[in-house]
């Protein structure tokens, strides 16, 4: 397992690194000149040229990329050009945010699309199934912003349930200690707080789960299939085992596994629909922050931002495929 | 000619030459879920072709008196904030769609195939560097990576339906690589290869062709995902541009009527789910009609 | 005595066995481990074996559809292993293959005038019409009828889709035709139509058969001499008839002592083996049926027995007779 | 007839359709047989002669939808098991009717101990065990089919185990809670010769010493000879012969019987040539008119195809579906 | 950071009084000095004072932390007299010392550290454009400012938000750390920032003015989207919104719980014509376009009437506004008959659309399309061309662009910060993003610069601005009226110009 781990990790590294330069590339490409942008409209032809200069940008790009990529292997993820500030120091936040979003909207989608996936194919054809698997089919075809945007309407606009954005009430803001508010609520014991944590997170936790959710429970409802229709299930009722228990014990875990791989390229799928989202309900979350940096050439903070939201969705799969290994025991890794 | 056993022929049922091709037609117009999918993408394909006829109104036909009115028997859809009306833009707006969406696929479709192809055929290094490189666009969240570069490329549609198009290459080049691997070991091929078939015969002949209805029903999906990516990116002000009546830009538009003219965003976010809808359905139709193994 | 028709000298394949970042490789499947066999012209050799003995490696070897590790394969005096691509893809057209599966042999999605035909436009052999007719004679010999062309394999029961694999192999009118558990995957009665029409060919056309299966009885009935094959290695061959009146080696009595017989009242005299087939992947040392015979001796597990011929073509590799012999000549 | 064995099970015109895309299909059609006590009753048949189909009817396991038990009765101890409800079906599966199926590497759940997997079973109708007497009876059990190192065993998983262990896991599965009848549906189809005849004569040890009735579901006919009392053999999704072992093989009464066991390649001589029974075997249902053989019988006349034959008695226990025996059923009742 | 929990002030008579402030983006760094961003400066604006402040709606200066001010005959020395018993949020004495420092801190950096300093005052010590020679304390209270050569608008330009006054002592003691930790002299203390989410001052007890301020805490919350952070608004989760769309103006107004708050117009919006590429080289057809344009009809559509249909480069608020130019009037007619006689060969020109909501045109893509059909009704057809932001600045700098929709906010309300910035040769390259160039207007706007005297320094504008005309480098379109919108109970808030708002005086009623 060790050893395993040890590998793929090793594999990663060409990944990483054509991954770096893809970036590096992409970013490079964008026209506008960052300076201009950061000194804004304002800016006087001397003050962009003094600039320029001193973020070294008039260097060739390989030397641009070499630097970038010594300054990485110094774990250093450059400096945001708008603030200033080191990369590595001010992600976290964000990264939190987006982490807390993404883990709330996966167990969302999880929870229901799991075991919606398994009671229609439990009871397949049956109206549950197809309404499910109907619900299913629209919750993949829905554009996930004109969703968000109508459940902001109706429930906080109209209705006002629910409030339209960020993550907290900024009057009685939270104390960050983990940035997951969540969990830092409820570390100080402020239950009123997480409670509006949680009010906050449904709406644009739920918009972001809606396709997760939908592709779940098809992959769910599909693969179970498959393997109720396997031998060994015959054998478990064979035995006189209730049908719940062969879903859920036999089946379920046999389901699991591409069920698992679904979920870790859904989180991909989360990671992306982010910047939707977030842009939606003003979640101060990585996606917004890599798309406000585009907006402001940051290169830094583009480059880093999205190496970092790949390089969790790669870590994410790696442990995907590691937990294959913990379910099925014909996985042997060495 | 002695001795031959004769097959003796039972009272057979006089089937007829049917190719697995037509069988799997058979059960998609069978299937319900196919058959509502087909309606859906006909009647947007229709849409896009005599879209301009249909339309009451041009795609800038402003009037800047009769703006954001509300959905009446004139404007059956309102009009949106140019007094334009939002029906036919809506009309129009499904050739904008379809386009991206086939378009694109098709592209991703046609570098997939070659990059798969050899690096399924050819295996060792070329397979380790193209498939290295599916890795690496893998590794980048979809969306993510097509905002990148259509930024880097300038917003325009051309330019999103390129960068769906690249976001979505390794999708099809790992499947038809993967497909190309196991048909390689299926044993029909090992029967050519006894036959003593050329390899490049083998690939054009038997190996690509068995490939089709994998990269068709995947190629139905990714229309459909297509569409939607299309959108984002039109929402986010990275795809389509004024005045083209792209569905995802018509509701970035909108979005600041979202309370005074509700009708604004929800004809075309309606479109949108609609087309995607009809793909969606039909893909998982064309799915189960050609690949009987995943049906249930 | 003839030339004989296929040669085969030391034939090994060993499969890899990776393991580690680079794919290091730690060892090997011996899945086919120093064969050595001939063939004469009109002659159908079988080779039984329980599952997983090597025995479709040694045939796919010999047409080189796999690349075998070390050994000769000689057809009609040529040297098959040290031929070229383009030569070696010539010489298929003198050997054919017919499969076990009669599924997933034929390309579901062409017809079988296009599967049939394909043999001849690979070789260049005729023209359009010329191969139209040729199938159309050949879906004939197979007992099939020449309005079958232009269906498709789906459309076909299973006992008539290995007519039509047999009929492909028959296309080239080659002179060999290595058989890979060709009648496996049928029910009892269609088996015997198959097995009875291969004969029928193999006097018509003159032709000579590998005939590889893991079904003692189908075998007899079809072969003139038969191998038996344990863990990649040929442990006997001989003459069908004595191999099954009087077999030597003790895997091949107890392999002839497990096959059911359709007849209640036979009585069973042998001892059942115990144990299980040991992997390929990791032999037992010396003689690989050490584990499991009854009549190990004491050095079984350390010296590798030599197939040797003990009676006129009745070869064996046992220690049981390697003693015998030695102690005979002493 | 008075001095025979109980009857434990008997089929009652049992009729099971599959209702698919391309219309009913009757994969088992009016079956009629006794399975008796401590008897090894043999069924043969050609694959797609409906041999699985009534060993599922009868534990209650027909894939549903499409398969559903569309007439006729299956009486075991006084109650008619078609009739019983999923609770009380399943405290007879397992418990009083076990069963084996024929691949040995798929019917044990890959992801679960061979030890939670016999486990499983015992507890399942030993209310109150503990999983330490469990244990004890899983290792018993083992030991009694033969399997080594039983102890370590029980910690393995299924792909740990050559495919004759597993089968003989899957045989200690079935008898641990001592049923009366054990459903064997080809359990050494997909073995090796060596290792099913040593499967083979496990069972025959354990009928004996268990007194366990076992019904062997092969389409070797070799199987029958070696293993069975009693068979009967199907074609069709119909019984057309059924009597002792003996009298089958010494004097087939029925023209399909008698081809099979004239095609099987005998190992003990060469035959120049075999016998075949011409044609192929038909799909269930495709034949509506006359004697489901009649097309495949070198016998076959004018009335064979238009009426389907009823079955006759031969003999007080041996039966067969063909006009010809009409005419022996006469001279016996006369 | 704060360290009191509430309980949700529910209990208690005296409810603290929060204000929350919905506004577009988050601040990049709250050292005044250091950024150019509106969402800086606004913040900073309630941390720090200024010198000099504006008059509360207008531009007018008025005493900050200066009570008084002199200048020398010949502009180049400045005396200022500051306030005395000021104290810093951190206790340090505010004295001339103190400015001296700030000044020196200005005059040691360089255009990437201090980017507004650069462009307002020419350039740091020993740069040849430099415009502050050097800046001296004459006692606790007094401070001299000796010029290199004359600035007109200097003090204007001291009144900027950037050139408040920070505390020494804190300066040196965070260092870089400043800018997340600033401490002023303003109302408002720097309590905690929440980054891209909100931004909390609280009230400083012993601010100067008595009486003030009268909220106990603000807080500034970032909601990029104009229809969200509207939507907060009115689902009570701020109290005040910044950047709202004209359309909902109505609405708003409509809403008895809610107000609309108009910012005074320092903006002028336009669509610029680049002299140098085709066809727009050609004078007939920039005024065609002129012409052709109706800017009413825009004005009142996506405006929704909360502008002014602009006629010159500068807003009528600012001294020196021509107000005797008469506009080009609608008339699609004389623009053709202009364009038959012109060089236009009826090719297809691009049309670039702003991709982001100014306060100076709060729909770039609409009005670029409602321009389209203009153009398109007397005969030419355009593109409309889309850059992101930053992306769009560029190249439009680089007059890349045909014709492009673009406008500008004083910063100082002085004529020279528009006339001059936008539309002289020096800076072509930079904001001069039509490339025009006039000898004449060229003149003029230089001697403006060096001329002390208001009312000539106002009448050389208004020349310029009858040549502008003429030439037509712009279609000046509008002078918009940025509009917020807060609680009905919200008292004593006044929208500065500017866009930097103190909220020192507002209270809940
Ligand atoms: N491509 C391969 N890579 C690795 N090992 C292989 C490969 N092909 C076959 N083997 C191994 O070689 C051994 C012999 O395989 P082979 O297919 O020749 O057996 P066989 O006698 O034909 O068995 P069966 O009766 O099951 O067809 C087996 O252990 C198998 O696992
Ligand atoms: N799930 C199913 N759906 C549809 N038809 C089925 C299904 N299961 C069985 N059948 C039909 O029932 C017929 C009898 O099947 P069954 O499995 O009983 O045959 P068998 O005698 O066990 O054959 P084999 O030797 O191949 O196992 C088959 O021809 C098949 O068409
Ligand atoms: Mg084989
Ligand atoms: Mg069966």
């Amino acid at each position: 397992m060790l050893r395993y781990t040890g590998k793929r990790l090793l594999q990663l590294i060409p990944v990483l690194f054509g991954m770096t330069f893809i970036v590096f590339m992409i970013v490079r490409a964008i026209p506008g000149d960052p300076a201009k942008i950061i000194l804004g409209q304002q800016a006087s032809k001397e003050a962009v040229a003094a600039l320029r200069e001193s973020l070294g940008l008039d260097n060739p790009w390989y030397i641009q990329y070499f630097n970038y990529l010594g300054q990485l292997f110094t774990g250093n993820l450059g400096e945001s050009i708008k603030t200033g500030e080191a990369v590595s120091a001010e992600i976290y936040p964000y990264l939190a945010a987006t982490m807390e979003l993404g883990f709330v909207a996966m167990v969302i989608a999880i929870v229901i699309g799991v075991n919606a996936g398994i009671v229609s194919a439990w009871f397949q054809n049956s109206w549950f199934d197809y309404s499910a698997m109907i619900l299913a089919l629209i919750g993949v075809s829905i554009p996930i912003f004109w969703l968000g945007l109508l459940g902001q309407w109706a429930f906080s606009v109209e209705l006002g349930w629910l409030p339209t954005s960020n993550r907290f009430d900024p009057r009685d803001p939270v104390e960050a200690i983990t940035h997951f508010y969540l969990i830092d609520t409820l570390i100080e014991g402020r239950f009123d707080q997480f409670l509006d944590v949680v009010k906050h997170l449904i709406l644009p936790a739920t918009a972001l789960a809606t396709i997760p959710m939908a592709i779940i429970a098809r992959m769910t409802r599909s693969t179970m299939i498959e393997v109720m229709r396997s031998d060994f299930i015959r054998t478990a009722r064979a035995k006189g085992q209730k049908m719940f228990w062969v879903v859920y014990k036999h089946s379920l875990k046999n389901a699991v596994i591409p069920v698992l791989t679904v979920i870790g390229l859904q989180t991909g799928l989360l990671l992306g629909g982010a910047i939707l989202t977030e842009t939606i309900f003003s979640w101060p979350g990585i996606g917004r922050y890599i798309y406000d940096a585009i907006s402001s050439r940051d290169y830094p903070v583009i480059q880093s931002g999205i190496l970092i939201v790949a390089f969790l969705f790669v870590m994410i799969n790696l442990l995907v495929d590691l937990l294959y290994s913990v379910i099925d025991p014909r996985i042997k890794y060495d | 000619m002695t001795g031959i056993t004769p097959e003796i022929q039972l009272p057979e049922e006089k089937s007829k030459a049917r190719s697995p091709f037509q069988d799997s037609l058979r059960t998609f117009r069978k299937s319900k879920v196919a058959v509502v999918g087909t309606i859906i993408v006909a009647f947007f394909i229709l849409l896009a072709i005599f879209g301009p006829w249909i339309a009451p109104q041009g795609i800038n036909e402003q009037n800047l008196k009769l703006r954001l009115l509300p959905p009446s028997s004139a404007h059956w859809f309102g009009t949106d904030v140019f007094g334009r009306d939002i029906f036919s833009r809506v009309i129009l707006g499904a050739r904008l769609s379809l386009l991206v969406g086939f378009a694109s696929v098709a592209l991703s479709i046609i570098i997939g195939s070659i990059l798969g192809i050899l690096a399924g055929y050819y295996g060792r290094w070329v397979d380790t560097i193209i498939s290295r490189f599916f890795d690496i666009l893998l590794a980048f969240p979809s969306i993510l990576l097509a905002i990148a570069i259509v930024t880097a490329l300038g917003p325009s549609l051309f330019n999103a339906l390129l960068a769906i198009a690249i976001v979505n290459v390794p999708n099809f080049g790992r499947l038809i690589r993967s497909k190309v691997l196991s048909i390689k070991e299926e044993e029909f091929i090992t029967a050519a290869r006894a036959v003593g078939m050329r390899d490049t015969r083998i690939l054009w002949g038997h190996v690509l062709p068995n490939s089709m209805t994998p990269i068709i029903v995947q190629g139905t999906l990714a229309i459909a995902t297509a569409i939607i990516e299309a959108a984002a990116l039109g929402f986010l002000g990275l795809g389509a541009q004024a005045p083209q009546p792209e569905w995802g830009k018509m509701l970035a538009d909108a979005r600041i009527y979202l309370i005074n003219a509700p009708w604004t965003m929800i004809f075309p976010g309606l479109a949108i789910m609609l087309t995607v809808l009809g793909f969606n359905l039909m893909g998982d139709g064309l799915r189960d009609a050609f690949d009987p193994k995943m049906k249930n | 005595m003839t030339e004989p028709l296929l040669k085969v000298k030391g034939l090994k394949k060993y499969f890899p066995i990776k393991a580690g970042v680079i794919g290091r490789r730690v060892g090997d499947v011996k899945a086919v481990d120093d064969v050595s066999f001939e063939i004469m012209e009109g002659e159908t050799l079988g080779i039984v074996g329980e599952s997983g003995c090597g025995k479709s490696t040694t045939g796919r070897s010999i047409m080189r559809l796999i690349e075998p590790t070390a050994g000769e394969v000689y057809f009609e005096g040529k040297n098959v292993s040290t031929m070229s691509k383009e030569e070696l893809r010539k010489a298929r057209r003198d050997i054919q293959m017919v499969f076990q599966d009669p599924y997933a042999s034929l390309n579901p999605r062409h017809n079988i005038q296009k599967i049939l035909e394909e043999p001849l436009k690979v070789h260049g052999i005729g023209n359009d019409k010329e191969r139209k007719e040729k199938v159309a004679k050949l879906l004939e010999i197979v007992g099939l009828s020449s309005y079958h062309a232009s269906r498709y394999p789906h459309q076909f029961s299973g006992g008539q889709r290995q007519r039509i694999g047999i009929a492909r192999a028959l296309m080239t009118n080659p002179k060999l035709i290595i058989a890979d558990e060709p009648v496996s995957a049928l029910d009892v009665s269609i088996q015997a139509q198959v097995l009875n029409l291969m004969k029928d060919l193999q006097q018509e056309l003159k032709l000579t058969y590998i005939f590889i299966a893991h079904d003692l009885g189908v075998v007899r009935h079809i072969s003139d001499r038969v191998g038996v094959m344990y863990l990649g290695k040929m442990i006997e061959i001989s003459e069908s008839e004595a191999l099954y009146e009087k077999p030597l080696h003790p895997y091949t009595q107890a392999l002839l002592a497990a096959v059911p017989v359709p007849d209640p009242d036979f009585m069973r005299e042998t001892q059942l083996l115990t144990g299980d087939i040991p992997s390929p992947a990791n032999p037992p040392t010396g003689c690989a049926f050490h584990t499991r015979c009854p009549l190990k001796m004491e050095h079984c597990d350390q010296r590798v027995p030599l197939l040797i011929e003990v009676e006129p073509g009745h070869s064996v590799a046992c220690h049981l007779y390697t003693e015998a012999f030695s102690n005979d000549n002493k | 007839m008075n001095n025979e064995p109980n009857e434990l099970l008997r089929v009652h015109n049992l009729e099971t359709t599959f209702f698919t895309d391309d219309g009913a299909v009757p994969a088992v059609d009016g079956i009629s047989f006794t399975l008796r006590e401590r008897e090894i009753l043999g069924i043969v048949g050609e694959s797609g002669s409906g041999k699985s189909v009534t060993s599922l009817s009868i534990m209650g396991l027909i894939p549903s939808p499409p398969g559903k038990i569309t007439n006729g009765e299956i009486q075991f101890g006084g109650r008619d098991l078609t009739k019983l409800k999923e609770k009380e079906m399943r405290k007879i599966r397992g418990n009083d009717i076990a069963m084996i199926f024929q691949e040995p590497m798929t019917s044990l759940n890959p992801l679960f101990t061979i030890g939670k997997q016999l486990n499983e079973a015992i507890l399942l109708h030993n209310k109150g065990w503990s999983k330490k007497q469990a244990t004890a009876r899983a290792i018993e059990m083992m030991k009694l089919v033969g399997l080594p190192r039983a102890e370590q065993l029980i910690k393995e998983y299924p792909h740990q185990l050559s495919g004759g262990m597993r089968q003989r896991v899957m045989i200690a599965m079935a008898l641990v809670c001592d049923p009366q009848i054990l459903i064997a549906d080809e359990p050494t189809t997909a073995l090796d010769v060596t290792i099913q005849a040593q499967i083979l004569a496990l069972m025959r040890d354990l009928n004996e010493r268990l007194n366990t009735a076992v019904m062997l579901i092969t389409h070797d006919l070799g199987v029958v000879a070696e293993t069975c009392e009693r068979v009967i053999v199907m074609y069709g999704g119909q019984i057309v012969e059924e009597g002792p072992v003996k009298e089958i093989f010494e004097s087939p009464q029925h023209p399909y019987t008698r081809g099979l066991i004239q095609s099987v390649p005998d190992m003990r001589y060469k035959k120049e040539r075999l016998y075949s029974i011409p044609g192929n075997v038909p799909k269930p249902g495709s034949i509506k008119k006359g004697c489901r053989f009649a097309a495949r019988c070198e016998y076959a006349f004018e009335r064979c195809l238009n009426e389907n034959p009823q079955i006759y008695h031969t003999n007080d226990h041996h039966i067969s579906r063909c006009f010809l025996a009409e005419e022996k059923e006469v001279a016996l009742n006369d | 950071a704060c360290g009191e929990k509430k309980d949700s002030g529910s209990d208690g008579d005296k409810k603290e009084k929060v204000l929350v402030f919905g506004r577009g983006a988050d601040s990049v760094k709250l050292d005044p000095a250091a950024v150019t961003d509106g969402e800086s400066l606004n913040v900073t604006k309630n941390i720090f004072e200024t010198l000099i402040n504006f008059g509360e709606q207008n531009t007018d200066l008025v005493p900050g932390l200066a009570s008084k001010w002199e200048t020398s005959k010949n502009g180049l020395e400045y005396t200022f007299e500051l306030q005395k018993g000021v104290k810093f949020q951190d206790g340090t004495d505010f004295n001339a010392e103190a400015v001296v420092k700030n000044f020196e801190r200005w005059m040691n950096g360089n255009a990437k550290k201090f980017p507004y300093f650069q462009s307002m005052f020419g350039g740091f010590k020993g740069d040849k454009n430099a415009v502050i020679k050097e800046v001296k304390a004459d006692g606790e209270d007094k401070v001299i400012i000796t010029l290199n050569y004359p600035q007109a608008p200097f003090l204007k330009n001291l009144a900027m938000t950037p050139f408040a006054i920070a505390s020494p002592t804190a300066l040196e003691k965070e260092g870089k750390n400043f800018e997340k930790k600033p401490v002023g002299t303003g109302p408002f203390t720097f309590v905690e920032w929440k980054r891209n989410d909100s931004i909390t001052l609280k009230k400083n007890e012993d601010y100067w003015q008595k009486g003030l301020p009268k909220l106990d805490k603000v807080i500034f919350r970032s909601i990029p989207d104009n229809s969200a952070r509207l939507n907060a608004l009115t689902s009570g989760e701020i109290d005040l919104a910044d950047g709202i769309n004209p359309s909902d103006a109505k609405m708003i107004e409509d809403n008895p719980n809610l107000q609309l708050f108009k910012r005074p117009s320092l903006n002028v919006g336009y669509l610029g014509l680049t002299v140098t590429r085709k066809p727009f080289d050609d004078k007939k057809v920039r005024q065609a376009v002129n012409y052709a344009i109706d800017k009413q009809a825009i004005v009142d559509t996506f405006y929704e009437g909360q502008a002014d249909v602009a006629k010159n480069p500068m807003p009528p608020v600012i001294k020196g506004f021509n107000d005797s130019v008469e506009d080009y009037k609608y008339d699609p007619e004389k623009a053709k008959k202009l364009l038959a006689e012109s060089d236009y060969k009826g090719e297809t020109i691009e049309l670039w659309a702003m991709p982001v909501p100014r306060p100076y045109m709060p729909d770039g893509q609409k009005i670029a399309e409602a321009i389209q059909k203009n153009l398109e009704d007397v005969g030419m057809k355009s593109k409309i061309v889309n850059y992101e932001w930053g992306t769009y600045l560029d190249k439009a700098s680089k007059g890349e662009a045909d014709a492009f929709l673009l406008g500008w906010t004083g910063d100082n309300g002085d004529a020279d910060n528009f006339l001059y910035t936008l539309l002289d040769e020096d800076n072509i390259g930079s904001n001069n993003y039509t490339y025009f160039k006039n000898a004449e207007t060229h003149k003029l706007l230089k001697e403006a610069q060096k001329e002390v005297d208001e009312e000539k320094r106002a009448k050389l504008y208004e020349k310029a601005q009858e040549i502008i005309h003429e030439e037509a480098p712009w279609v000046a379109i509008a002078y918009s009226t940025p509009l917020l919108a807060g609680k009905k109970e919200i008292t004593g808030f006044k929208a500065h110009p500017t866009g930097s708002d103190r909220f020192d005086t507002i209270d809940f009623k």
